[in-house]
């Protein structure tokens, strides 16, 4: 399965680009795990993850179509 | 339930004093109103490492915000006795002394009013995703990170 | 302790949003602020005994109450950490949906601001020698009492 | 002694104006009793009292050229 994955704020440096596509992942814990395999610097960040813009509690089977997102510490207001 | 419409809380660019002297000026048709709180959020001129921050420019998921701020809004008007709500944030950039962030709040009584725009303007800090960077005169600058 | 100048408080009849934002624009050049919190009173258009309010005429111990808003002012630059802080009441006749009180608190955070403001307004409301008729449309009137 | 009397609010409309003189008075209590006996109305009324835009807990001893006033409830805001 292909999932797309955004990122937002500090991590779309770490990343080159806003969003990617990752294949081969089940839930967001390994989408997780494949990213910071390939982006070695995410395993220093602190982030949530949102599966169709809510935020995923520990880790989240993924559908076809899910958008995942890797939000870093909201910093609004 | 009287079913509200959600409004756009995003503006491009700093909030002027302008925008908010129209918001106030609408509510005057609503008589039953006795007390506003207006929360404005400024960009400040944080010094960081000797350099002076000169703007902050905020990005948001948008679509997750937006969901968030309907969410909010739901909630505060189930949680408090009130008449009206407004929410605008700023995307892009925005200078050291311009407003990014106006939450306004009107109710009958003021302790609605009050207690309503300060657990707002806590909800939105805490729980929608927004970002700035904080932009040094020599246009290098930091993520901000709130407080 | 910086000397703050007392300033003139009463204003003769509504504050208009233009006046506010005229308020809130001032403050950009003070950069090391990063919380505004503005209270608005606004007169309601009550019931009484099945008439409406069509008008508050407020009047004051004007002499008394500007020495309480100045004691008020001192204590609250002394209680909080504040940047700057405003008062303005009318004087005079404010019709249904317009403001008669402006309070606005600035501080570098918004905890400061927000209990600054909503302190500031409990004394005004307990303390500050000020009265209102609500005039209703056929001119009878009865002495408005705080809640 | 003269103590000049300041009248507000709802108080005015009783006394029939704003400001008025009384004599022979040493101090608040005895204003107060004074204008209530002039004006019975004003037993009915709740209202506080200041000597020099102080607020008189008590009583107050009255010195030549104090200005009293009598205040009704405070309505501002």
């Amino acid at each position: 399965m292909n999932s797309r994955v955004r990122l937002f704020g500090s991590l779309v440096e770490i990343v080159g680009k806003s969003e990617l596509n990752v294949s081969g992942c089940s839930d967001t814990q390994e989408v997780k795990e494949k990213l910071a395999s390939e982006f070695p610097q995410l395993r220093k960040c602190e982030f949530l993850i949102s599966v169709d813009r809510k935020l995923v509690k520990n880790n989240q089977r993924l559908e076809p179509g899910n958008e995942i997102a890797f939000l870093p510490p909201f910093a609004g207001g | 339930m009287k079913e509200r419409k959600p409004h756009k809380v995003f503006l491009t660019g700093p909030i002027t004093p302008q925008f908010i002297a129209d918001s106030i000026a609408k509510h005057s048709i609503k008589t039953t109103i006795g007390a506003h709180d207006i929360f404005l959020g400024q960009v400040r001129r944080d010094v960081i490492e000797n350099k002076a921050v000169h703007a902050i420019e905020y990005s948001a998921y948008e679509e997750m915000a937006e969901e968030k701020f309907h969410e909010l809004r739901e909630a505060a008007f189930a949680k408090f006795q009130l008449t009206c709500m407004h929410i605008y944030h700023s995307k892009g950039k925005v200078k050291a002394g311009e407003i990014c962030l106006f939450v306004f709040v009107s109710s009958k009584h003021r302790s609605s009013a009050f207690e309503a725009c300060r657990w707002i303007v806590e909800e939105i800090k805490n729980n929608v995703p927004i970002w700035g960077k904080e932009i040094f005169e020599d246009e290098t600058y930091v993520w901000k990170e709130n407080s």
